[in-house]
């Protein structure tokens, strides 16, 4: 092992570098200067996401504890565009009075987390893994808990991290058992040893029903309404895009390599939690008035219609799945974006109080309605490809009916988001919104979500990039 | 009945009751006492599994910081005496029998396994082994997960110290949320 | 030693002691019993991974790693759960969950 | 770039023009001239598509132009027209300028609402280009989306109700025909090859007939929602109803016309074997819409829904024809098509015009409008005679060549289907007459109404065209069922080679 080799971990180390520059800023930085961190990061953490996309060597490392490949690569890119926009995003909520005092600690836990998801990605090695989604995990809770005005906030928070030290127990078990059996941890050894005997089976059942929680299948999403709702806007479109985007990313990787030898088991489950997912979530999200929870349950069917492409099991499902992240993440974090805005402006998150938003700010309708077209899949933004995709995937491996009640599902909810573009556009209001002018960190993340909504569909060259490199896992 | 056996049925008669007693004790400074007794029977456990390291540590980390931290947020928080309401009875028969028939089914599959020893030689632990492995940057090494986890500790700290360190804004809005 | 043990024993009382965890998860509403109920959990997996490591595998040490690890990570989760606990309680000034909960369906 | 891009440029220039503009003033000039290209256009594409047939050229698609989009899937943008499609794209062409000139007057958001309905065009514009079937899949929602913001802002009623019916029920029918389109790609290559979603190449091999029986219904349903197929018509009614004027005309005349194309370019073409077999629960369910709509007008008090109706009557007509699968009856089905797409635009802009003059469109609440506004009356009963079939005009030639061919059908089933959807002429015939004659004849009821003025210059542009583009069809309905039969023969020489009769 040479130093050399540590190019290929490059993306970990350059964040932890990231980590400790804040640290050091926080500690170092005249009060006066505080303001520049927030910008000191974000341009730190652009220039580690362009460094993500300069062409990085794949192999394995530490006896093969972390493992870099053309697919571990795509998929750290994609997660890195979406913190950024997280953390672009952020820059004007810290700036209000009452969270001036702890905007490096948030920018430090974020990018902690970030750096757990990439070890997870990148392992090779459950305890890797299990470190790495911890690490993407604690960090959040205390983000969640973040707003020590808000009861809600820190409500959000111990939920958050009770049930994820649950799941995190149920996941551990199931591997317990697959050591057990198998008597290594590395997943090429676990994978070669595997096979379709009971133990096994209810190992990787508990192991399922573990990574469920932190991806919020139903029935185990009961968790994630609460804790959006409660967290700190930012931190709910972080949970609800990138640490579910990252969760769904590994557990594609396991289910693929780890455990091809119980594929039928699988696929069985799959097709029943996401049906019950996209529907349930759908069904919740109807009854919704509260923005943030509305859009909270809508992943949740989201992560419904994201199944479909784990399901085929194939590399059209791994670049769907990939491809479909990194639309949602746009779409998501468009909405949310909106949201955002109109609540650091105004305070108000209800549906009702976006009632002729249109004739006050119709850049912010047009963003939101764009966005949430892409995630109830029209046509021409990018949503549309990323769902149309997914359900080829679905459907190369004879999934018709599921298909059939995916696309029905997306009618519903096409039903519910364009309630909201109803509320916008059509609603009459006694009191809207006012106008108001976004500041230059919204405006440049959102602009960017807008023209990722528009490139992402037409530019086929990124969907067949993610193709070609998700080919070799 | 060897030695070794009767220490087993000791502590694993322990590891149930207190376990069992720690959830459905009223009391809650009494069931910390009794998670710490199962986590103590549990290091016992290690000792006679023959992992020293791994008993010692199970003692001053888990028995002896995460009781105490427990503890002490206890002893911060709640009236030593006051009792909990009993949870529900719908709830408690619906967990009670989700929990024994997960655990049935667990025990039945564990039971119907043929678990099978490798035959190589087995290693000695020992402190001189456990230090390496942890440093080792070879197959079955260690030390990525060791400096991982090592950002995970200064994250889990910073985390905690912002959440319940007091004073700055949040003060004085808090004082006005109280009035209203 | 170990020696007259058969491991599936250990294994019997691990699970007993999940699934005591699962319960007390399920069915205590103070936060702090809760974690308790979630430290027993942990544990039980400790357990696991010890027996199966010495009992089946003794050539390499990875249960007993992953179970080291499990106890680190368990500390962190600790740490940063009675931190929120305690904020809650200058909140709330009470640690049931079902007082904390503010939100509904 | 090709000719037939254009169709879809243009469109997405004259939006880009509408967002630039500054004054609000000019948007509809904007629009008007934008679409007025467009109809240039369509002309010089009709003559020189049959200038090349003309040459002898004996392709079956025409200007076929094929770039690669997504390589792994080999999903390509290939457009190309036949005679079908030409004919549709000259009534899109048509429909469109109509439906700007009678939007002229729209104060309300202008700008929003030219930029949705050429949004629309460009979906229907690009849906009869496609031959690649993700491309028109991907122009079908996109002319199906602005729909909701035009009845939902603009309309009146209950818009906001009818307009998320709408757009449900479409979208529904989207998701069957999602599931048929991916059935059809993952068939389409029975010897192992790449897949495709090329319509031309599917169509020369023969999808295996268990996968034809799933995705047979599901496609042609799919179409058939739009095309208002019984039971899935009742989004028509409401829809039309709230509708504004241009929106309602585009949506009858031409987005309703995207069911009748898709199920007989898709459904029927492409697995011609499970249509013959299933033809029979289909011709069913297209005579009830047939007849159902009919009597559906007759009970109608509102003008608006006496058309939507009359529009479900009529598209079941194209839906009835194309299911008795020879050449006549198709030849029919596209006739009709072209026929009623401009007939029910034409009766739309003359409801808007009406209901913009006497703010009511019951029937029994008005009368006497001949004297008052002749030249809108006059174009009413144009209109109306039109669609009851007289001689001369369109629907005649229509509605004899899908009953004659449907007729052709050698089994008595079809044939005694064929007598029972005959009667709806007979039906139409009493609707429409009785609407005239309460309508425009008889006294005038209300005072107000004799003080309303006739047509402005823009709304007589709207009705004219239309007017001649119907006198025209009836009149020499030769030139264009020869363009159309041409096209048709390599699909019907498909589909006889599985159904001799």
């Amino acid at each position: 092992m040479s130093l050399g080799n540590f190019l290929i971990m490059r993306q970990e180390l350059l964040m932890i570098a990231v980590v400790l520059i804040v640290l050091m800023a926080e500690i170092f930085i005249s009060h006066e200067n505080r303001k520049y961190i927030s910008t000191i990061t974000a341009v730190l953490f652009a220039l580690v996401t362009i460094a993500g996309f300069l062409p990085s060597p794949s192999g394995s490392l530490f006896g093969g504890m972390y493992v870099a490949s053309g697919t571990t690569a795509i998929m750290k890119n994609v997660l890195n565009i979406g913190i950024l926009l997280v953390i672009i995003q952020s820059i004007t909520w810290l700036r209000k009075i009452e969270n001036s005092e702890k905007v490096s600690e948030y920018y430090i836990l974020l990018i902690s987390t970030a750096t757990g998801m990439n070890y997870m990605i990148s392992a090779g090695h459950f305890l890797m893994f299990y470190i790495g989604i911890e690490l993407a995990t604690i960090p959040i809770a205390a983000l969640a808990a973040f707003d020590r005005m808000k009861n809600q906030s820190a409500e959000a928070g111990i939920k958050l991290i009770l049930s994820s030290a649950l799941s995190s127990g149920i996941l551990l078990y199931g591997l317990s058992m697959i050591y057990g059996t198998t008597g290594s941890l590395y997943f090429g050894e676990v994978a070669r040893l595997f096979t379709n005997n009971s133990l096994q089976t209810l190992g990787f059942i508990f192991f399922f029903a573990g990574m469920a929680f932190k991806i919020s299948i139903v029935p185990f999403h009961l968790w994630t309404a609460d804790v959006y709702e409660g967290a700190p806007v930012n931190i709910t479109s972080y949970l609800s895009v990138i640490s579910k985007g990252a969760a769904l990313f590994i557990f594609i990787i396991m289910l693929f390599t780890v455990f091809p030898a119980i594929i039928k088991t699988w696929q069985h489950t799959i097709y029943v939690v996401s049906v019950l997912t996209m529907t349930i979530g759908n069904l919740f999200a109807i009854r919704q008035q509260n923005l943030k929870r509305f859009l909270a349950f809508s992943s949740i069917s989201q992560a419904g219609y994201i199944l479909l492409g784990l399901i085929g099991g194939n590399e059209l499902g791994m670049a769907s799945v990939i491809y479909y992240i990194l639309v949602y993440i746009f779409s998501n974090l468009a909405a949310f974006g909106v949201v955002i805005a109109i609540s650091n402006q105004t305070g108000k998150e209800n549906m009702d109080d976006y009632n002729g938003l249109y004739h006050t700010n119709p850049k912010l309708s047009l963003i939101m309605t764009l966005a949430l077209f892409s995630l109830a899949g029209i046509p021409p933004v990018a949503g549309f490809f990323g769902k149309f995709f997914l359900f080829t995937a679905a459907a190369q491996q004879g999934f018709y009916l599921l298909v059939l009640i995916a696309v029905l599902n997306t009618i519903i909810s096409l039903f519910y988001y364009l309630l909201v573009v109803k509320a916008m556009f059509i609603n009459k209001s006694e009191s809207p919104i006012e106008k108001f002018k976004s500041d230059f960190p919204t405006s440049l993340a959102l602009g960017i979500c807008v023209a990722g909504l528009v490139v992402a569909g037409f530019a086929s060259v990124i969907f067949e990039a993610i193709r070609n490199l998700s080919f070799g896992i | 009945m060897t030695a070794n056996q009767i220490m087993f049925i000791l502590f694993a008669l322990m590891i149930i009751v207190f376990s069992i007693l720690t959830v459905t004790s009223r009391k809650i400074l009494r069931a910390a006492t009794f998670l710490l007794f199962v986590l103590v029977s549990t290091s016992g456990l290690y000792f006679m599994l023959n992992y020293q390291f791994l008993a010692a540590i199970q003692l001053t980390l888990y028995a002896g910081g995460i009781v105490v931290l427990i503890i002490f947020s206890i002893l911060l928080t709640s009236h030593i005496n006051q009792k909990f309401e009993s949870p529900g009875l719908k709830k408690v028969i619906f967990s009670a029998l989700a929990s024994a028939a997960g655990a049935i089914l667990a025990i039945v599959t564990l039971l119907d396994y043929n678990f099978s020893a490798t035959t190589e030689a087995a290693k000695e632990v020992d402190m001189n082994l456990i230090g390496k492995s942890l440093l080792s940057v070879e197959y079955d090494g260690y030390i990525l997960p060791f400096e991982v986890i090592s950002i995970l500790l200064l994250a889990a700290m910073i985390g905690a110290i912002v959440i319940a360190k007091k004073g700055g804004p949040a003060k004085i809005q808090s004082t006005i949320l109280n009035k209203e | 030693m170990s020696t007259g043990i058969p491991v599936q024993y250990f294994l019997i009382l691990a699970t007993i002691m999940f699934f005591a965890g699962v319960y007390g998860f399920l069915t205590r509403r103070n936060l702090i019993t809760i974690l308790m109920s979630v430290e027993l959990i942990l544990n039980s997996v400790n357990i696991n991974f010890l027996a199966f490591n010495r009992y089946l595998y003794p050539h390499k040490l990875e249960g007993m790693f992953f179970s080291l690890f499990v106890i680190a990570v368990a500390a962190c989760e600790a740490a940063v759960a009675i931190a929120i606990i305690i904020n809650i309680y200058r909140r709330f000034t009470t640690i049931n969950v079902e007082d904390v909960n503010e939100m509904k369906f | 770039m090709d000719i037939l891009t254009l169709f879809v440029v243009i469109p997405v220039l004259t939006i880009t023009a509408i967002l630039f503009l500054q004054d609000m003033k000019h948007v509809r000039l904007v629009s008007a001239v934008g679409m007025g290209i467009q109809l240039i256009l369509a002309a010089i594409l009709i003559f020189m598509y049959l200038s090349a047939r003309h040459a002898g050229n004996t392709e079956e698609m025409l200007f076929v132009k094929d770039y690669l989009w997504y390589k792994s899937l080999n999903i390509h943008y290939a457009v190309g027209v036949d005679g079908i499609s030409v004919a549709m794209i000259g009534l899109t062409s048509i429909v469109v300028i109509a439906g700007i000139f009678a939007s002229w007057e729209v104060e309300f958001l202008r700008r929003e609402f030219f930029v949705s309905l050429i949004l629309l065009a460009t979906g229907v514009f690009g849906f009869f280009i496609s031959i690649d079937l993700f491309t028109m899949f991907l122009f079908y929602e996109l002319a199906v989306i602005p729909m909701y913001l035009l009845i939902g802002i603009w309309g009146t009623g209950p818009k906001e109700y009818s307009a998320m019916k709408l757009t449900l029920m479409l979208m529904g029918g989207s998701a069957l025909l999602l599931v048929g389109l991916l059935g059809i790609y993952f068939n389409s290559s029975p010897d192992g090859g790449p897949l495709t979603f090329n319509i031309l190449e599917i169509s020369k091999i023969t999808i295996p007939m268990s996968a034809q029986r799933l995705f047979f219904p599901l496609t042609f349903v799919g179409f058939g929602v739009l095309g208002a197929l019984f039971p899935f018509h009742t989004w028509s009614p409401d829809g039309h109803a709230s509708a504004p004027t241009a929106v309602s005309m585009l949506h009858a005349g031409v987005l309703m016309k995207l069911g009748g194309y898709g199920a007989f370019r898709v459904a029927i073409f492409l697995m011609p074997q499970a249509a013959h077999e299933l033809s029979w629960i289909f011709i069913i369910l297209t005579a009830t819409s047939v007849v159902y709509g009919a009597f559906g007008a007759i009970v109608q008090k509102d003008l608006k829904y006496i058309n939507a109706y009359s529009s479900v009557s009529h598209c079941g007509l194209v839906l009835f024809a194309i299911l008795m699968m020879n050449k006549t009856a198709m030849n029919g089905a596209v006739i009709q098509m072209i026929s009623h797409g401009l007939m029910t635009a034409l009766f739309f802009a003359l409801i808007g015009m009406i209901y913009g003059r006497t703010h009511t469109r019951l029937i029994n609440e008005m009368g006497g409008l001949m004297k008052v506004i002749p030249f809108l009356s006059v174009c009413y009963v144009i209109a109306g005679l039109a669609s009851l079939g007289l001689p001369g005009l369109s629907g005649f030639v229509a509605e004899m060549t899908v009953f004659f061919g449907a007729f052709q059908h050698p089994e008595p089933f079809y044939r005694v289907v064929t007598i029972v959807a005959v009667s709806s002429m007979v039906i139409t015939a009493v609707y429409i007459l009785r609407v005239v004659a309460v309508l425009l004849l008889g006294p005038t009821t209300n005072d107000h109404f004799n003080h309303l003025p006739d047509a402005k210059w823009y709304e007589k542009i709207s009705v004219v065209t239309l007017i001649s583009a119907v006198a025209a069809i009836g009149l020499a309905p030769l030139w264009l069922s020869n363009m159309i039969g041409v096209s048709l023969q390599p699909i019907v020489t498909k589909i006889l080679a599985i159904s001799p009769f």
